[in-house]
């Protein structure tokens, strides 16, 4: 193995522990959502630094890379890559710090009803789904998963506009409680755009894979 | 677009060793054509198809056919002389004649038999002025080319070949015995050039390649691997071997 | 299409290739026609006899074992006498040396001392060998005047061989912890052996040709017993040649071509030898 | 046991001197090497006076001659405290030849020759006929023995009546058969050398009978031998140096010589001496061998 | 580690010593010519040896001019030089530029070969074929002359030329070669106007050192020569040269320490001066050539 | 000049181009809001699409700068600060859109009361000049100007809580007119998106000049 | 951390021409340390220094100190010879004796007069399989070195510093002769040999500097322009000389 290919290698590593973390945040502030545990949330928001850390690491590395190695083809798509997906990965680890920070700050009883009714853990769920499938696709350099990813989209946003014009509705008719629907409003699109960086980020790795740029095509 | 050169199913031989495999290529006028590959995969042999310099190698033999202007350079009545005139060459070290500046310019014009002293005043100011030199040595013309530096000599050897007024320059890895600044200085006039001429470049330089050329064409073991866009080639290579050799991933 | 000048150009050229064909068929043709001379004259008189007989006033009964054995002595003396020499001289020169000016006059010294006359050689031996050291016309005079004549070409093609040892194979030694003796004698003297030795054959091969210088010093004569010891009264073909030439019996002309056939012979053989390291050399070793 | 005695006698003998003396002793050498091979004999040719030189000093045993000592060298040799022997051991004809082409010259008187060859002729007497005026006006080219032979100190010394005396602008060698070749190959050619090179080259070169007033007289054995064909004819000898002539190997190398030069002699192309010459000869030899023991 | 200081001192010394024969031996050479030519000049004036034009000192009327030998050597050497410079340059950019590499692989050693046969082979070539050929054009040819020795001693030099040129043209780098074909040039204009051009000082020192050669042969004009000091440029006519008249007394009975065998040290100081020269020159032009290496 | 340089003068002028465009954006987005002009607002949208397509181009360029040229230090910085600018160009570009839509989309009279009580053109000329101040200090290469940006937040940002408050009371006392304030909300957070993400490019600019990384000092 | 190598206000001159200008630096045990720079800035000449290589060089006159492990290289009580056992040295063009592989990896040890064949085949092994080419050529050891590739002759040459077991190993351009792939496999090479060496490396190819070295000196004019760690030297060179340089925008 070459010195390129061990500092690509390790590259891979760094992001794959990137992922691994943002993975944790949006399970940990899945989990705070549901159980109510703001101990937990606490620690989401506390743990956003490090995706930040890892972040501006494996930029710089990425950096050093391209100094020094000169890499040409796959190896520079793949760090071109690499470098839109960190940036995505610490926007989903922004909006999990989001979520937790929503958590944290409305420390009201949850009116099941309307948090039942917009079905936000299936949301949720979808969602975390989509960064996992990134995950997979990168770890195994798989673009037949990346494409399953850029295609699974039309479930996810038909849920979110329900759920939108529902939480509009809701607040309309209680009008003492609009903070929390704003709060559930904004968790709301956080929890979605976790979906869409993941797509962005399958569309990086089927840049990497393929050369193909799908950014843009159906972007949101 | 109508080729500049055009080569037909090319076989060349050494012997028995068979050093260009089947390669069909065609490069269009004004363009920069790199040439890469590993050493030995038959870069230099092919570019020396160009101008015919390889018919000196004894055991050289070549099938296919070449067609420069739409012409057969390989055909029976083509004329090597005025064909080495059309298709000029650069090589890897500056070889400059151990004449002075301006008659190394001269020199193509001189062996065919031009002697007016305006006319070869004018082309040694043009080309020097357009390999960019003029101003460094034109109060030294009369100077021993070999008393210049090596940058400065493989301009002058660049002039005297655009003298005799080419439309394809071939050059076999015209910076290799150059320093990195020098490199840069040739690179540059490369790549200036290609507004006036066709350019085949050979390089052992990948990040070369990729400077001065429009396309490149990768070479391994005479077979003519892959060919196209210089951008593409780096960024996005379609075969496989390609890719590993850019990248280093190889042997 | 064609200017006319190329058209001119190529007719030119071609004329020229002609000449030059011509020329060196010229210098083949009385190569060859001067070997079928030689040849067709001698051969018949090349059998075991001309080899192992002494001089005889008889053509017939007359053979080359004396100038023979007398050539090889030579060889064998001149070799131990001038490679040494030369050799440590061209290592002096080419690796001791400073490059001052005594060194320069010792090079200009050289390159004149090798285009002095070989008779002048004689002329040198004759009072310093001869007289002075009191050798009078032995072997080993004969030996230390071919020596001295032939010291300047084994200096100069050492040294020759020696320049062409790329200075990083010495630096690779120095930097292993060589002295600069042990540079010499196990880096620089292995690489420069093949262009040493083709050298130095070549100069032992332009020796046993040699005649002016010798017949200064007296060595023409007859003798019949064969040279034992580097004192004794020697003769060597190039003499034996001269000298049976000379006779005006016609047999003795043929049994001078037939001599001439061996003095050849020995001569093609050394330069066979020193052309074949030469090549050898030149393919092994490209710095 | 004679053979075991022959085998066991060592030594060298240490010849020099005149070239042409030189195929006769050269000859001995040969055959005396045959029966004492242990006995090293070197021959060497450095011309009469070359050889003279040397044995003067000592440096050689023997000294082949084609003219006798000089008083000069003989003058040395005292000073040096050398005495020796000469011996007579053949006679040779000195032959006036030209180009067998030359259908002019068929004799020659001797002062004709003087004529040609004395010193006040160089550059003038060029052209055949300044010799004979029916001969053609033709350059003539003269061809000689090298200045340093004894050849040349005879010749001269009975033709210009000066030893070493003559004119200098023609073609010498030491070496007679380039002469031969000279000759040969030159239609215009005139020239003089031994005897013996002339019979070996019959088909190259004519001969000139040479008149001495009594009509003109061919060299050959018979004209040499009766004393006809004079003056060009002279004996030729080895001298012996005393002190080398008490080494053992040194008796018998002349013992050999004087047995075997008559017959050697005639193989070479030379005259032998007569029976009674001979005989003369190798008593002088002895007893010299006697005084030189009793002394 | 001094003891292997010393050893490497020691050895230092030895080389030394084995490259100061080289100017023992030169200084040899000048006291044997001087010492004994001083003698000869005190006898002889200098002008009278430069100026006279006949060489007679064996004769009974002696002259000491070195006119005589001078123009033969000076002639048979110019003869040799006419015949070997055109055709062993010819040969040399044959070989180098136009015969196919095999043929050159063949035909240098073998021309070399030329160089190599012993001169007294020559020498007996010259007079026994070369001379009667040449009588069947040229009538009025001596038996001895200089034009036979002078053409022989050419064909002899042949190789020296052949192979010192082509050394320097095949010193010439490739690229040369290439950058002057890959403009159009034709062999030959490549050969004049590039690679005689660039390998002129080589050339030059090769004409040097066969002209010095030819002034130093010695077998071949005493064989084939004549031995008749003429002065003359008459090339059909004997002559005779410095290293000739040398051989003569050497292989005479000249009285040694008489004024007639100083002779040939004085004629030796003549050849030896005038070889010094032109190895001079050519060493300097050598010199000159190696800096400006290309 | 060498290729290079040219090569990275292109892509500054390309980059300049693309700052210009969404400059242009959002000044139009700016003009549509407040003089209700849904043609300009569906022009805004249209022209999204060149945003996109130069982000793509620039990308793709600088790709090409790296596989073939080498670049290094500043060279280096400059590409990947470029790769990152244009990101966030791209996403003001996205939001302005986003405010072109929901112009289009809520085709009734605005309620001018809150509208200016929100202080929106205020907020919305603020976060504007922070674009302009981007792109003056990438222009001008001045780091200076890039430090006044990343300063230059505590303004806006009092200013988006306060509106943001009033907004959420607004719908309280209005839940009518939820459906109005949802998009004033959404519309706010986009406006400060745009100066966010300007001063994201500030500090890509200090990379840039000074090799320093201000990234996640600060950001939101 | 102690250096193990450690330049004391360093001056060269050659003759008048001074080359080295008042260059101070620390080298430590086991980093790779690149000296980078345009042509003639003295870079062989510092690298040369450090195994007194100049020595040679008869108008070579240098001030300063230099120590390599505390001790001063330049004392006069240094035994060179030792010196450069300790502190070896690898070429630009791969320089093999035209000798066998064998003999040229044990030279070293057969000029310390070192004979014992188990132990000269022993180091033969270990060092060719330190740089990775005993599987190629342990059937070939009595072969000529110069029937090698270039790449493989390197690694031979480098094998034969190696045997004589120096702890700085000097390397003055070593890949620049060689073909792109072998100096890819050069380049592991020296990035593995770190972990036992220290290595100073003068390279022209600023790439190069990139991968191999820890640690980059630039050198400019003779002077020691920038020191620093290489990713930081080629990311974000501290002065502006260096900027210029490595970013090509120089001359
Ligand atoms: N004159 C020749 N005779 C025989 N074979 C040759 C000759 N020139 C080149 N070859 C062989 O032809 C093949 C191609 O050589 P060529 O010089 O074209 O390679 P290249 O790609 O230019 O290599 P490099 O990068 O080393 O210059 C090689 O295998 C080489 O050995
Ligand atoms: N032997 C020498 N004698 C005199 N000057 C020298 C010598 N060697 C080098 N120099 C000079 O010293 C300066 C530094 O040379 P050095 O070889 O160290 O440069 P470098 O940085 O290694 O260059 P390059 O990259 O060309 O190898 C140059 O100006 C050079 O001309
Ligand atoms: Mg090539
Ligand atoms: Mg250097
Ligand atoms: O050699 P000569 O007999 O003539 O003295």
């Amino acid at each position: 193995m070459t010195h390129l290919e061990e500092e690509i290698l390790k590259t891979k590593t760094e992001t794959l522990k990137m992922f691994q973390i943002v993975i944790e945040q949006v399970e940990n502030a899945y989990k705070a959502l549901f159980t109510k545990d703001v101990a937990l949330a606490m620690n989401v928001k506390d743990k956003e630094e490090q995706v930040h850390r890892m972040e501006l690491e494996i930029e710089k590395q990425i950096e050093n890379v391209f100094a020094l190695f000169n890499p040409v083809a796959i190896d520079l798509r793949f760090l071109l890559a690499v470098l839109r997906v960190i940036y995505n990965l610490e926007r989903i680890g922004d909006s999990t710090k989001s979520i937790a920070k929503i958590i944290i700050n409305k420390k009201y009883i949850l009116d099941e009803d309307i948090f039942n009714n917009i079905n936000l853990n299936e949301i949720y769920e979808s969602a975390f789904k989509s960064v996992l499938l990134a995950k997979q696709s990168f770890e195994s350099e798989d673009v037949k998963v990346a494409y399953r990813l850029i295609e699974k989209n039309i479930d996810l946003e038909e849920l979110c506009d329900e759920a939108q014009i529902k939480i509009a509705s809701y607040i309309r008719n209680n009008p003492d409680k609009t903070d929390y629907g704003l709060s559930l409003l904004s968790m709301l699109r956080k929890i979605q755009r976790m979906h869409d960086q993941s797509k962005n980020i399958a569309r990086e790795i089927v840049f990497y894979l393929e050369a193909k740029i799908l950014k843009h095509q159906g972007k949101i | 677009m109508q080729s500049k050169i055009s080569a037909k199913e090319v076989n060349v031989y050494y012997g028995s060793n068979h050093v260009i495999k089947h390669v069909s290529l065609d490069i269009f006028s004004n363009e920069v054509v790199a040439f890469i590959g590993p050493s030995g995969c038959g870069k230099s042999t092919f570019l020396r198809l160009l101008n015919r310099m390889n018919d000196f190698i004894e055991s050289f033999r070549m099938e296919g056919q070449i067609f420069i202007d739409n012409e057969d350079i390989y055909d029976k009545k083509i004329n090597v002389e005025e064909l080495r005139k059309k298709v000029g060459m650069v090589f890897q070290k500056p070889n400059p004649f151990p004449k002075s500046i301006y008659e190394n310019v001269v020199y193509g014009l001189r062996i065919q038999g031009i002697k007016n002293k305006k006319q070869l005043d004018e082309v040694v100011e043009r080309t020097l002025k357009q390999v960019g030199i003029w101003e460094e040595v034109k109060d030294k013309l009369n100077q021993s080319a070999l008393a210049l530096s090596g940058g400065q000599q493989q301009r002058v050897c660049i002039a005297r070949t655009l003298a005799v007024e080419p439309s394809v320059v071939l050059m076999d890895e015209p910076t290799s015995a150059l320093d990195p600044i020098s490199t840069a200085t040739i690179e540059e006039l490369i790549y200036h050039l290609k507004k006036d001429y066709t350019i085949v470049i050979v390089t052992h330089n990948m990040q070369q390649a990729g400077r001065v050329s429009d396309r490149t064409a990768f070479f391994y073991m005479g077979e003519l691997v892959e060919f196209s866009d210089t951008k593409e080639l780096f960024t996005n290579p379609k075969v496989d071997l390609t890719q590993k050799y850019i990248t280093g991933r190889f042997g | 299409m064609i200017s006319n000048s190329v058209k001119i150009n190529r007719f030119k050229d071609r004329i020229f290739k002609w000449y030059g064909l011509l020329s060196t068929t010229i210098g083949v043709v009385i190569l060859f026609v001067f070997l079928y001379t030689i040849i067709k004259e001698g051969w018949d008189r090349l059998n075991w006899q001309f080899f192992t007989s002494l001089p005889s006033r008889r053509p017939s009964s007359a053979g080359i074992l004396v100038p023979l054995l007398g050539t090889f002595w030579i060889m064998i003396l001149t070799t131990i006498i001038a490679v040494p020499i030369g050799v440590a001289a061209a290592i002096y020169l080419e690796e001791y040396g400073k490059k001052d000016k005594f060194a320069s006059f010792i090079e200009v010294n050289i390159a004149n001392l090798a285009g002095v006359p070989s008779i002048i050689y004689g002329l040198l031996a004759l009072e310093i060998f001869v007289r002075i050291m009191g050798l009078g016309r032995s072997l080993l005079s004969g030996a230390f005047t071919l020596s001295l004549l032939i010291l300047p070409i084994v200096i100069v093609s050492t040294r020759e061989a020696l320049k062409s040892v790329p200075k990083t194979i010495r630096e690779a030694s120095y930097a292993l912890g060589a002295t600069k003796w042990k540079t010499i004698w196990n880096a620089v003297l292995p690489s420069a052996a093949g262009g040493i030795l083709t050298g130095v054959i070549l100069a032992i091969s332009r020796a046993i040709g040699e005649t002016a210088p010798l017949v200064v010093i007296g060595a023409m004569l007859y003798i019949t017993t064969i040279p034992t010891h580097p004192l004794d009264d020697f003769s060597v073909l190039p003499i034996q040649i001269y000298n049976w030439l000379s006779r005006p019996q016609k047999g003795f002309i043929e049994n001078a071509t037939a001599a001439i056939i061996v003095l050849l012979a020995i001569t093609f053989i050394l330069n066979g030898i020193a052309i074949y390291l030469r090549n050898k050399w030149q393919n092994k070793v490209k710095w | 046991k004679k053979e075991n005695n022959n085998n066991q006698l060592k030594g060298s003998v240490n010849i020099d001197g005149s070239s042409t003396v030189y195929p006769i002793t050269e000859a001995v050498a040969e055959e005396f090497k045959k029966i004492y091979p242990d006995v090293k004999v070197a021959v060497a040719l450095s011309g009469t006076g070359g050889g003279f030189k040397k044995f003067v000093r000592g440096e050689t045993d023997i000294n082949d001659a084609s003219r006798p000592i000089t008083k000069f060298e003989d003058s040395i040799a005292k000073t040096n405290n050398i005495q020796y022997i000469d011996l007579e051991v053949a006679y040779d004809g000195l032959a006036i030849v030209v180009n067998p082409q030359n259908d002019w010259c068929k004799d020659i008187t001797v002062e004709e020759l003087k004529k040609i060859w004395e010193p006040a002729a160089q550059g003038k007497i060029t052209h055949w006929n300044q010799i004979r005026p029916e001969w053609p006006k033709e350059p003539i080219h003269l061809y000689g023995a090298g200045v340093e032979s004894g050849t040349y100190d005879y010749f001269t010394e009975v033709i210009v009546g000066k030893s070493h005396s003559s004119r200098g602008d023609y073609t010498s060698s030491e070496d007679d058969n380039v002469l031969v070749q000279g000759v040969s190959s030159d239609k215009f050619a005139l020239g003089f050398f031994g005897f013996a090179y002339c019979e070996e080259n019959k088909d190259k070169i004519k001969l000139v009978a040479v008149n001495n007033g009594n009509g003109p007289v061919f060299p050959s054995v018979e004209t040499v031998k009766n004393k006809t064909y004079v003056p060009l004819s002279r004996p030729l000898f080895i001298y012996i140096n005393n002190k080398a002539a008490e080494r053992k190997e040194v008796q018998e190398f002349v013992n050999f010589y004087l047995e075997k030069m008559n017959s050697l002699v005639a193989e070479i192309g030379y005259i032998p001496l007569n029976e009674e010459e001979t005989k003369k000869v190798k008593e002088k030899w002895q007893n010299f061998l006697q005084e030189n023991k009793s002394k | 580690m001094p003891r292997t200081e010393l050893k490497e001192k020691f050895i230092e010394f030895l080389l030394k010593a084995s490259a100061f024969i080289s100017i023992f031996t030169t200084i040899g050479i000048l006291y044997v010519l001087l010492s004994e030519s001083t003698d000869f000049f005190k006898e002889v004036s200098i002008v009278e040896f430069l100026t006279d034009k006949q060489w007679t000192p064996l004769f009974t009327e002696k002259h000491y001019g070195i006119l005589p030998l001078l123009s033969g050597t000076l002639l048979t050497s110019f003869i040799a030089v006419l015949i070997a410079v055109p055709i062993g340059l010819s040969i040399a950019v044959y070989l180098n530029e136009y015969s196919p590499k095999k043929i050159r692989k063949i035909l240098k050693p073998t021309l070399e070969v030329l160089a190599a046969i012993p001169t007294v082979v020559y020498g007996y070539f010259a007079l026994m074929v070369v001379t009667p050929f040449l009588q069947l054009f040229i009538p009025s040819l001596s038996g001895f002359n200089a034009l036979s020795p002078g053409i022989v001693m050419g064909i002899m030099i042949i190789p020296l030329v052949a192979s010192l040129s082509e050394d320097a043209l095949y010193a010439i780098p490739y690229s040369l070669r290439e950058a002057s074909y890959g403009m159009g040039a034709t062999k030959l204009q490549t050969v004049f106007r590039v690679l005689i051009p660039s390998a002129s000082s080589g050339i030059i020192v090769s004409i040097i050192l066969a002209i010095s050669r030819a002034f130093g042969e010695t077998m071949i004009v005493a064989i084939a020569a004549g031995q008749q000091p003429n002065f003359t440029f008459n090339p059909l006519v004997p002559i005779e040269t410095i290293t000739t008249y040398i051989v003569q007394v050497s292989l005479g009975d000249v009285v040694q320490g008489s004024i007639e065998y100083k002779t040939i040290y004085a004629a030796g100081i003549a050849l030896f001066v005038l070889t010094f020269i032109l190895n001079n020159i050519s060493y300097y032009i050598r010199k000159k050539y190696q800096k400006y290496q290309l």
